[in-house]
């Protein structure tokens, strides 16, 4: 065995030594801490009742055919047109943010969800009615503190409680 | 009532069950499963810049994840495929862990209190950490299974290049000591231990424990990346818990026997406290502790090797080492006229 | 015993530690590899045929699903091809957002890269530390746009957000984190006997060989072919950036993670260099920014978020066929679009680095060793989605 | 005949023992602070799922270990698209594993599709597996990965998963 | 090396094989060549410094004809780098073979196999042929990516 490769493998455990004995983690504790996104985070969406003109244009450029214009109930009459608004099925949503780019009233909005799961497929589709009730409420056992990641020089990331 | 009570605790303390049952053997194996799998997810997530396993007990930073883990396994399915040779796959799991744990009986834990003393209790020792290999490579055939049959061939190429060496590092301390008893050379090293004495011979014997008991960078048999799980890809359930712990065990009581030979076993203590074995055997299962401990750090740290590049280093480095080192022992016998 | 009788046939995945989303089909003989064949397939999701029933602008995130650790070097490579079609060139400043988010995500496509190989080999901590220092990055670019990997960020005619605020201190931050992490890399993993050892003189692709196989990126250079189309057919802000091309001379294993190390230390360069050269200007093409109206124009400049015109929905590319080329993580991405001038392209033929390096499976593996399977499998950083497509 | 009978009375005893409460309990906990999911990448979401287990989610914390083999692991994550050469591979890892077995099902592809909805070479999950817990997004973020974690320990231990029946 | 430049060097090399060369600036060039000649001029290609293939595409256009695209460039002299050089063949409709050009080229191995696959191209000469690559062994039918192959589709309205 070389002196270079003994000093190499010296260097190897030096190396691992200090990292188990200094104290630099990255994990962001996470279902007593949740991650504040930066604005503008792509998440599930939100969906203005009143200022959406109906025009179809987020269910045109969906890429997942994840975005679909449904028949209104309330608003529809027999006999005349139906009127159309958009729903949204998660189980296709890509989160690509096409839809709310492209609507001209900003009647759908992101917001900074993204960590729901569910139990069927079912559930996860939201026609008009339901998209307008808002976005789903992930389950914590106890209040997550709001946390925000801050990159640092030393140890990468770390964070910060938001007020 | 009383007195038979009192009766059985006595008989507990004998050294012919105390040893087999509690210290070194089953309870304490037991406990250092238990303690050793999770110390070994722990200090490799620290490394990695994460917790380890935290949920399952928080306040004490998931201590007993194992207990979990072992649940899970003892509530599995065992599965038994169709093509395995069944006597021979049920078999090796259980005689495979039993001989990792049948040294124990062997091992002395103060100068008075062992449950078995010979001459030759080295050999003995050495000879039954041997046989569990033969299982692993029983176990790839049995398994009917390709990966494990290149496990097993791993093993039992392994095998034949760690154990001369590693035979070789040992004796050369029993030549040093004039010795094969265990009880001997440990009371031989009040003074200097046999590390210092002889490093040659500590350090090609500790990589070679290393290397026998598959720890990193010598992971070879069950190189996860390569072929799975090695002759344990079949096991499911406990007896996946069994062939796991079987490893451990063996690391264990060679550690065991590493702090006999090289670490002074229960020295230094003074002599007054040699009466009862608690303080010999904590000092003993200490200094073990501590190998292990390394054993497992060490997979934070390395890849691991091909087994040519391994069989290269039994060979070709640990070999040449081992038989200097047995003369180094035999220079120091000379000069000094025996230890 | 004959030959044949010796010879073991191991099939190694899909489910396998190592394997990774495809199979591989290993004749060995004692511990030596006779022959390998890839058996590719598993992942295949028809991009191709689905882009010519989707519309222009939907295929942007369906390009980007296949190779989903470096999104941005197929985004970019399949708007170039709309560009070119379109005769329009984005304005200076989102060329720059591009290369900026490209060399971002080139990071950390490499340290994804790294650290596959890393537990390929065994070290697990190699690969614990690769993806946690990705994750600077990934919270970088999430920060730019919105998402964590699957950004489709750059749309026809420019990107669609605008530089967040303090975001350059930001990624002065994480790069200086990076470089400094650089020395625990070598000491614990490259330069690690054990790595060398099982990475030195392992899989050495010639370069002959690598130009007869017609292989791309990294394993393209570490085997001394000084070929990044970043300095070819510059595009982006490249022609205006002062980086070098990273090549090794021996070409094997070691060879193949080391350029990528060093691509790492060349992007951290580049990061600098565009921050600094930063132009101010729009960031949509003005012909885009008058189809939208005066309302939304307000709310993109309070913003900074650009809003889609209504014609994007739509978007209809002239007839032609275009070929577009861009330097991914991984290597070389080629679009190769032919539209009659419909909403969706006629034929889009997409062709992935991973694909082209697919025939070194072949060629890498004869006459190795069971345990280099999956050291040189890692040290190609083949990711099968993005070959399957 | 005797033997047979005698088994069959074995077998339903352990039932019987495993189901009582105490160790049923014990049991459920076990079950669920040890979930090995298999290593078995069907998709582009294994890129997040190997997030999920690295530093900064660290999946470990929740007892969540990728392990090896399929023999020894009980929870198979459908990591995105399930084409129909790799769907043959998931049926197959399914019926290795050893019982008590969870499916989950990552991305939109794995639920119905996602993007790839329509191509000709994709199967859903839920068609061919029992998927208990379902993760959205393309791909979720490794904060989806922990939520699905634990929905499916509080499944296990409300004993809605797991069963014993001989 | 300027575009121009490399057009009538490449005109002058494959002078007698009646390929029609057209260019497309800044560094496109095609060569349109019949199905017979596409080895002689690819051998031709290749000794001008084109060493490799980049992508290889088939075009479907029903009932009319299929036409096979060869990408190549150059790896070893950097100077034609910069250049794609669009190889290009007409097959009949109900013949869709030609010959497999993975003698000149190695790097087409895997591109051809796949046109075939997805396309139905034979490209005779070559190993695999008849063999699957990315669909599954048991897949049959038309080849996908062919234009009569539908794919489902949904309008905007659910």
């Amino acid at each position: 065995m070389s002196v270079d490769k003994t000093i190499r493998h010296v260097k190897a455990l030096a190396t691992g030594i200090k990292y188990l004995v200094s104290s630099k983690r990255m994990t962001l504790m996470y279902p007593d801490e949740i991650e504040e996104f930066p604005d503008g985070y792509r998440g599930m969406i939100k969906y203005n009742w009143d200022t959406c003109i109906k025009c179809g244009l987020c269910a045109m450029v969906c890429p997942a055919d994840a975005m679909k214009m449904y028949i209104s109930k309330e608003e529809s009459e027999e006999g005349k047109k139906p009127v159309r608004r958009p729903g949204i099925n998660y189980a296709r949503c890509v989160f690509c943010g096409f839809c709310v780019a492209i609507c001209p009233t900003n009647s759908l909005k992101f917001t900074k969800v993204h960590d729901v799961v569910y139990n069927t497929l079912e559930e996860q589709v939201y026609p008009p009615e339901k998209f307008r009730e808002g976005v789903p409420k992930p389950q914590y056992k106890k209040k997550p503190k709001k946390m925000r990641a801050i990159l640092d020089e030393e140890r990468g990331l770390r964070y910060e409680p938001v007020e | 009532m009383q007195d038979l009570l009192s009766f059985l605790i006595s008989l507990l303390f004998r050294p012919c069950i105390f040893i087999p049952l509690i210290f070194p053997g089953l309870t304490v194996i037991f406990i250092m499963l238990l303690m050793i799998i999770w110390l070994e997810r722990k200090i490799a997530a620290k490394v990695q810049l994460r917790y380890g396993p935290l949920y399952v007990f928080k306040p004490l930073g998931g201590v007993i994840q194992t207990v979990a883990d072992l649940l899970k396994d003892l509530f599995q399915e065992p599965i038994i495929p169709k093509t395995v040779d069944k006597i021979a796959f049920l078999l090796t799991p259980i005689m495979l862990f039993g001989l990792a744990y049948l040294p124990t009986v062997v091992i002395p834990v103060s100068p008075t209190f062992y449950a078995f003393r010979s001459d030759l209790s080295l050999l003995l020792l050495l000879t039954l950490t041997t046989l569990a290999p033969i299982f692993t490579v029983l176990m790839g055939w049995a398994s009917n299974n390709k990966f494990s049959l290149i496990g097993g061939l791993r093993e039992g190429y392994l095998v034949i290049s760690y154990e001369i060496p590693m035979f070789l590092s040992a004796l050369s301390m029993a030549v040093l000591y004039g010795s094969l008893d265990l009880v001997d050379i440990a009371e031989a090293q009040k003074g200097i231990w046999g590390l210092f004495l002889n490093p040659v011979a500590g350090i090609s014997m500790l990589v070679l424990i290393y290397m026998s008991t598959g720890k990193f960078p010598f992971e070879i048999p069950e190189a996860e990346s390569e072929i799975v799980a090695g002759a344990y890809t079949e096991y499911s359930g406990i007896m996946y818990g069994l062939v796991m712990g079987a490893s451990y065990v063996k690391l264990y009581v060679l550690s065991l026997v590493y702090a006999i030979l090289f670490l002074g076993g229960w020295n230094p203590l003074p002599a007054s406290m040699m009466d009862n074995p608690l303080l010999p055997g904590a000092m003993l299962f200490a200094k073990a502790f501590i190998l292990i401990a390394i054993g497992v750090f060490l997979r934070a740290v390395y890849p691991r090797f091909r087994i040519d590049q391994a069989m290269n280093i039994g060979w070709k480095m640990a070999l040449p080492f081992s038989i200097l080192a047995i003369f180094i022992s035999l220079g120091i016998v000379t000069i000094t006229g025996g230890m | 015993m004959s030959l044949e009788e010796r010879e073991l046939e191991v099939l190694i995945g899909p489910q396998h530690p190592a394997s990774g989303h495809m199979r591989m089909i290993a004749k060995i003989d004692g511990d030596i590899v006779v022959e390998l064949r890839p058996n590719i397939g598993y992942v295949h999701r028809s991009v191709e045929k689905l882009a010519e029933a989707k519309k222009f602008l939907q295929i942007i995130p369906l390009v980007e699903r296949p190779s989903l650790a470096d999104t941005t070097a197929n985004n970019l490579a399949y708007v170039m091809a709309l560009e070119k079609l379109l005769g329009l060139e984005a304005p200076p400043r989102a060329q720059y957002l591009r290369t900026l988010l490209a060399e971002i995500n080139r990071i950390h496509s490499h340290l994804y890269g790294l650290g596959i190989h890393g537990v390929m080999i065994g070290s697990s901590t190699a690969y614990m530390w690769c993806f946690g220092d990705r994750e600077p990055f990934i919270e970088l670019a999430q920060e730019l746009t919105g998402a964590r990997l699957s950004y489709s960020y750059i749309i026809p005619g420019g990107v669609r957000r605008e530089l967040p605020s303090r975001f350059t201190e930001k990624v002065e931050k994480a790069l200086r984190y990076m470089e400094n992490r650089m020395k625990d890399y070598f000491n614990l993993y490259l330069n690690n006997p054990v790595t060398r050892a099982r990475l030195e003189g392992v899989g050495v692709l010639s370069k002959e060989d690598a130009i007869r196989l017609g292989v791309a990126g990294p394993n393209l250079r570490a085997s001394g072919v000084p070929y990044d189309v970043r300095k070819v057919e510059p595009y982006a802000a490249y022609p205006d950036i002062d980086f070098d091309i990273i090549t090794e001379k021996v070409g094997d294993a070691f060879a193949r993670v080391m350029v990528r190390v060093k691509e790492i230390q060349e992007s951290i360069r580049i990061i600098r260099q565009v921050l600094k050269k930063m132009p101010e200007g729009p960031i949509l093409h003005e012909k885009y920014i008058k189809a939208i109206s005066p309302k939304m124009r307000e709310y993109m400049k309070e913003t900074g978020e650009v809003k889609f015109p209504g014609i994007f929905a739509n978007l209809r590319i002239p007839a032609g066929e275009a070929i577009s080329r861009v330097e991914g993580g991984r290597g070389e991405v080629i679009f190769h679009i032919i539209s009659d001038g419909k909403m969706s392209p006629y034929r889009m033929r997409m062709v992935t680095p991973s694909f082209r390096n697919v025939i070194l499976f072949e060629h890498l593996n004869r006459g190795v060793r069971v345990a280099d399977i999956p050291a040189i499998y890692g040290s190609l950083d083949y990711f099968p989605p993005e070959a399957d497509r | 005949m005797w033997v047979a009978n005698l088994d069959k009375a074995a077998k339903k005893a352990a039932a019987w023992l495993i189901n009582k409460t105490p160790i049923r309990n014990i049991r459920d906990w076990g079950i669920a602070f040890s979930l090995w999911p298999v290593h078995f990448t069907t998709s582009c979401c294994g890129a997040e799922f190997a997030a999920a287990v690295a530093p900064k989610f660290d999946a470990e914390r929740f007892g969540f270990l990728p392990f090896i083999g399929i023999r020894q692991c009980n929870v198979l994550f459908i990591e995105g698209t399930l084409s129909k050469k790799m769907g043959e591979a998931a049926k197959w890892v399914y019926e290795q594993m050893p019982e008590p077995k969870f499916v989950v099902a990552m991305g939109a592809c794995g639920i119905d599709g996602g993007i790839f909805w329509n191509s000709y070479n994709i199967v859903r999950p839920k068609d061919i597996l029992p998927v208990s817990v379902f993760v959205p997004g393309c791909p979720p973020r490794p904060e989806g990965i922990a939520q699905a974690i634990i929905m499916l320990q509080r499944k296990i231990r409300k004993g809605e998963l797991v069963k014993y029946e001989f | 090396m300027n575009f121009e430049e490399l057009k009538s060097r490449i005109e002058e090399g494959l002078r007698e094989l009646s390929a029609e060369i057209s260019g497309k600036e800044p560094n496109v060039i095609n060569i349109n060549v019949s199905r017979d000649k596409i080895v002689e001029v690819a051998k031709k290609l290749k000794a001008l410094g084109f060493d490799h293939v980049k992508a290889v595409t088939a075009i479907d256009y029903p009932n009319e004809r299929f036409e096979v695209v060869y990408i190549a460039s150059s790896y070893s002299n950097l100077d034609l780098a910069f250049f794609l050089i669009n190889l290009r063949t007409d097959l009949p409709y109900n013949d869709p073979t030609t010959p497999s050009l993975i003698e000149v080229w190695p790097s087409a191995f895997y591109q051809e196999h796949e046109e075939h696959d997805l396309m139905g191209i034979v490209f005779e000469g070559h190993p695999r042929m008849g063999e699957r690559l990315l669909l599954p062994e048991s897949y049959e039918g038309l080849p996908p990516l062919r234009k009569e192959f539908k794919i489902k589709t949904e309008g905007i309205n659910a």
